[in-house]
């Protein structure tokens, strides 16, 4: 893994990259999507929940990458934290939103999935509490950022505010085992192999894959869009004074 | 040490003229207990359900609320500077403040918490509960608190700021404190949430401080 | 103790802005450097960048005989434009804070106390002193603890004309005594000392590498 | 006029930078609504019973702990020497800066409030009420606490100060509010709680300022 | 408009200590006054007991041509050492305010922006502007409201040599334009202007009856 930050620390090789890896994930994530939807939707209803299931293949793989993507935001504050590098600042900045936007799908569907399994939307347990707090984290995030108008001072702010967040994403992980919650554990990496069966699985899968690609195509088109903004300043700057 | 030892009588004798001592937190109990039951009406049983817990969150919203400050008048009057330049690292330094904070207002709203909750109605035999609760949460809420009052130093919107970065960092020792008292109030074992209060308070007595300092460090450059 | 002060090619920015560059300038033992240069010029930021609570864009700040992060933390003082001081505390308060913070003796600071008769003034609260006492309370600080480099930022605009005469004989001998005395004025300071004008800056700007 | 209004903008912009505005008024319930509930337990019942209360006792804490430093920033920076030079009488004065506090601060949470108490589990039905009483008590609590803020200027333990002469002058207005607010959620009249409750803003309002005022020119004189 | 400032058998006391008494001064329309005197010897209370926000034991200060309420409400002009300025607003947020504040029009707030030309600092938060750079924002006030009177404490001292000349030619249209000027100072004004020196206080020691 240590060559990935080497690889693409140098802005120019990110550049050049990004530009056919960002459409590119793009189209996997769509191929993908399509197939996990085709499979969700042709899915039997379950006996228990019934339609119902199918707010699986939409809130799991949310729930998924909202972690994912605060990893990604931690990891890249903690590169531009310790190395001082603009680009992985670039990407931690782009994150931020894309994380904050999977976290609320999470929530929104989990709720509306709430309703129907447990009679509520919203129960004050430790697993949905953690989540909020997930989201909140990202908001803080981006509001830190947007309230120090020195880049450099809002960069480093916002690393150690990401890096302090961290914490929080074990607490998400496990807090259906720590507390006993309404929420249900994890089936799919239970011990003994995934306790769901293949027409679940299958499509669940396929949609993991396809969220996973379009954070990934995004978060590339993002950072690239943070890399020509930040030139774009400079030369404004430039210009301005001479 | 003498050095740290100083800061501390320092920043202690500030916070508790700033807000802080034993009579304010007196009062702001006082307040509590007197105006949940005006508000909510007197029913005895009503209280006493939810007495616990509102000690409890009114611990978490005072220091929410008392904190917004603790690194911003040194950053603006210059002392942040001064404080900077010491052979005692700044992680020390703010480790200090926070623990003055807890000393003047933490220390003393945890003395008053059991009062406010027994006043309220919660049986009296859960007192010393609340009260080491209280401290140990008064603590982790004050380092946590910091964290927060140091990011966002420098920032336009401040005081916004630190309550939108502290509240998510204040729910999880909520949780294991409220989640131990309720645990003790209904019978069951109440360590396994002190516990992790505990050590929710230690990691950020250890972590929050880092935080802090880096923080601080950027604000002045 | 630090022997020399040595600035190599320093350049700071603040706001994206290019203050100045490839400033250099060494202070010896017993020598007084007077910083002068126009509002916004750099001054302070400067003396801020010697004391490393800024960064600087490129050069170094070389402290011969110590190690930088030592002398920034026990062998220099900086009294800057803003002093510290709670409105709401007394002078003896935030005197004995602030001289024990920096290391200082209790004799030492009975005898700043003396040299800059501060002894009425003590009892009161920091905001009832006049500008002119108030600066005598900061600048106590120099005396109560004993350090070689003294960053001082117009240290003596407040004071009186005794006053200014009396710290220009306690700057003479500090200086006498090995002291180094890197100040930002105005006005000449009252110690023979040389001078050194930050230029106006160029157009050489700062610059974020992506 | 045109000066009151500028001050008033000016107060508005301050309070909101400095805790102030809906993002922290929001933050501050979605506190105590997410606090409260972790807590005292998530059971709905004992939640609803409370979550007027709460809701308002919030209120009260949030108002207390702002204020204290109403006049203390302009004090210390000589911004209230300027703001007592001039053809607006320093009553004026005194009102425009406890309203633009409570514009930015007390409006904000008052609009906040019925939504936290409906997430707490209160009837929808009781919404508006909760949101004019919360309007109303805020109102109040501003111009009392700017009392207690103006009282202590200059005095050692001013956040203490603050807190022993606001408590008691916040009591009736959260026991005219909370009745209200309990006597509707009971099918009782609201009026009388509620009409008192204006009374004591008015009081407040018109009283408030001069008291204020006379506390500011014996701190500068 | 203020015709003449008599200040008449003044005498002020804080804490207990009798700082001046029997202080008599007349300034009259175009006539600057420096008022100088030892640290601590009552300069700035002076000005505060001018502007009403300080009580006198004894004497009265008058305002010719004006009521005293109005006169301090609108006639006069307070710079202290302390600006109001809140760290973080932009300059120009609190420039606006404290101009609209004195009742002043917008084309003259214009004018003395480009006076001072405060153009480039207007967008920065207070915090970041340098002393000298800061201290024009405050006296920006002075021009963007006209007033007869002008209460200055230590008005020059953090600016360099160029804006010391500036302000000089300021107060001298200042006064030109039949103003008055009452200056608290440890250096010369750069106008011309008579010297009041406040005599260190006697042993006349204010009495609290009983
Ligand atoms: C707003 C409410 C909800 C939130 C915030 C939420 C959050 C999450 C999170 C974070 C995960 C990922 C856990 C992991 O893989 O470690 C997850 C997974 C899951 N959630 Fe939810 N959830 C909510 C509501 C619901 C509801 C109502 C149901 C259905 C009864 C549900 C069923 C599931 C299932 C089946 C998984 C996959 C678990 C696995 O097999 O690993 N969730 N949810
Ligand atoms: N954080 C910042 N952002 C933008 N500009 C800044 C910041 N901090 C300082 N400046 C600018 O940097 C310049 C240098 O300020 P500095 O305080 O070093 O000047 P100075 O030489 O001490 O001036 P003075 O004689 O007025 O005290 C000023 O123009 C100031 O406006
Ligand atoms: N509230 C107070 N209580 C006690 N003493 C006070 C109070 N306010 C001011 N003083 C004292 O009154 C004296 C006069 O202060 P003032 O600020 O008027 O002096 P000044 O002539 O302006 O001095 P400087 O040149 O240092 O600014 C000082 O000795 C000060 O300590
Ligand atoms: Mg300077
Ligand atoms: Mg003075």
């Amino acid at each position: 893994m240590t060559w990935a930050p080497a690889f693409l620390s140098n802005p120019e090789r990110f550049m050049a990259f990004s530009r056919w890896a960002a459409p590119m994930f793009g189209v996997i994530a769509a191929l993908l999507g399509l197939a996990g939807l085709w499979f969700g939707f042709t899915a039997p209803d379950d006996y228990q929940q019934g339609a119902t299931v199918r707010i699986m293949f939409i809130h799991v793989p949310a729930s998924w990458l909202a972690m994912f993507a605060y990893a990604c935001l931690a990891g890249a504050s903690f590169l531009a934290l310790v190395f001082r590098h603009a680009l992985a600042d670039a990407a931690a900045q782009a994150a931020a939103p894309l994380g904050a936007g999977f976290t609320f799908l999470a929530l929104v569907t989990g709720s509306l999935w709430g309703r129907p399994m447990w009679g509520t939307w919203w129960v004050w347990d430790a697993r949905l509490t953690s989540v909020l707090v997930l989201f909140l984290f990202y908001l803080a995030y981006m509001a830190l950022r947007a309230s120090l108008d020195d880049e450099v001072k809002g960069a480093r702010a916002g690393a150690i505010l990401a890096l302090v967040g961290a914490v929080n994403l074990p607490i998400v992980v496990w807090s259906v085992e720590w507390w006993n919650s309404l929420h249900q554990g994890s089936s799919l990496f239970a011990k003994g192999g995934p306790a769901m069966p293949p027409v679940y699985l299958t499509p669940l899968f396929l949609m993991g894959l396809a969220y996973t690609a379009a954070f990934g195509s995004l978060w590339l088109v993002r950072i690239r869009g943070e890399v020509w903004r930040r030139r774009a300043e400079a030369a404004m700057a430039r210009a301005a004074r001479s | 040490m003498s050095r740290f030892s100083a800061l501390l009588a320092r920043e202690t004798a500030l916070a508790w003229g700033r807000g802080g001592g034993p009579t304010v937190s007196v009062g702001f109990y006082a307040g509590v207990a007197t105006l949940l039951p005006l508000a909510i009406g007197p029913e005895a049983q009503r209280l006493a359900a939810i007495a616990l817990g509102a000690a409890w969150v009114a611990l978490a919203l005072a220091s929410l609320l008392s904190l917004d400050r603790l690194f911003e008048r040194d950053y603006e009057d210059g002392a942040l500077d001064l404080l900077a330049l010491s052979p005692l690292p700044l992680e020390l330094t703010a480790a200090a403040k926070c623990l003055g904070q807890w000393i003047a207002t933490g220390a003393p709203l945890a003395l008053a918490a059991p009062i406010a909750a027994i006043g309220l109605g919660a049986p009296v035999s859960l007192a010393p509960l609340v009260f080491i609760t209280a401290l140990a949460g008064g603590l982790a809420f004050a380092f946590v608190g910091g964290i927060g009052a140091a990011l966002s130093l420098g920032a336009r919107r401040g005081g916004l700021l630190t309550a939108v970065i502290v509240l998510p960092l204040l729910v999880p020792p909520v949780i294991f404190g409220g989640g131990a008292l309720d645990a003790s109030a209904s019978g069951l074992p109440w360590t396994p949430g002190f516990l992790l209060l505990c050590a929710y308070a230690v990691a950020a007595l250890a972590l929050g401080p880092i935080a802090m300092a880096a923080a601080c460090r950027n604000a002045l450059s | 103790m630090i022997e020399s002060l040595e600035l190599s090619g320093l350049g700071a920015s603040r706001g994206g802005r290019r203050l100045f560059s490839n400033l250099s300038l060494t202070l010896k033992m017993g020598e007084a450097c007077a910083l002068t240069g126009a509002n916004g010029s750099g001054k302070t930021t400067l003396l801020r960048a010697v004391a490393g609570l800024v960064e600087v864009d490129e050069g170094t700040v070389g402290f011969v005989g110590m190690d930088p992060s030592e002398a920034r933390a026990s062998g220099l003082h900086l009294i800057g434009h803003q002093d510290g001081f709670k409105p709401g505390r007394t002078a003896r308060e935030e005197l004995d804070f602030w001289s024990l913070w920096s290391g200082g003796g209790e004799r030492e600071l009975q005898a700043a106390i003396k040299v800059l008769d501060l002894k009425l003034l003590l009892d009161l609260e920091v905001r009832r002193l006049s500008a002119g006492q108030r600066r005598r309370v900061a600048l106590a600080r120099l005396l109560a603890v004993p350090r070689a480099l003294w960053l001082l930022d117009e240290p003596l605009s407040p004071l009186d004309a005794r006053w200014r005469a009396q710290m220009g004989e306690i700057m003479a001998r500090h200086l006498a005594g090995g002291g180094m005395i890197l100040a930002a004025v105005h006005d000449p300071l009252p110690v023979a000392a040389v001078t050194f004008e930050i230029p106006a800056p160029g157009d050489t700007s700062s610059e974020v590498a992506l």
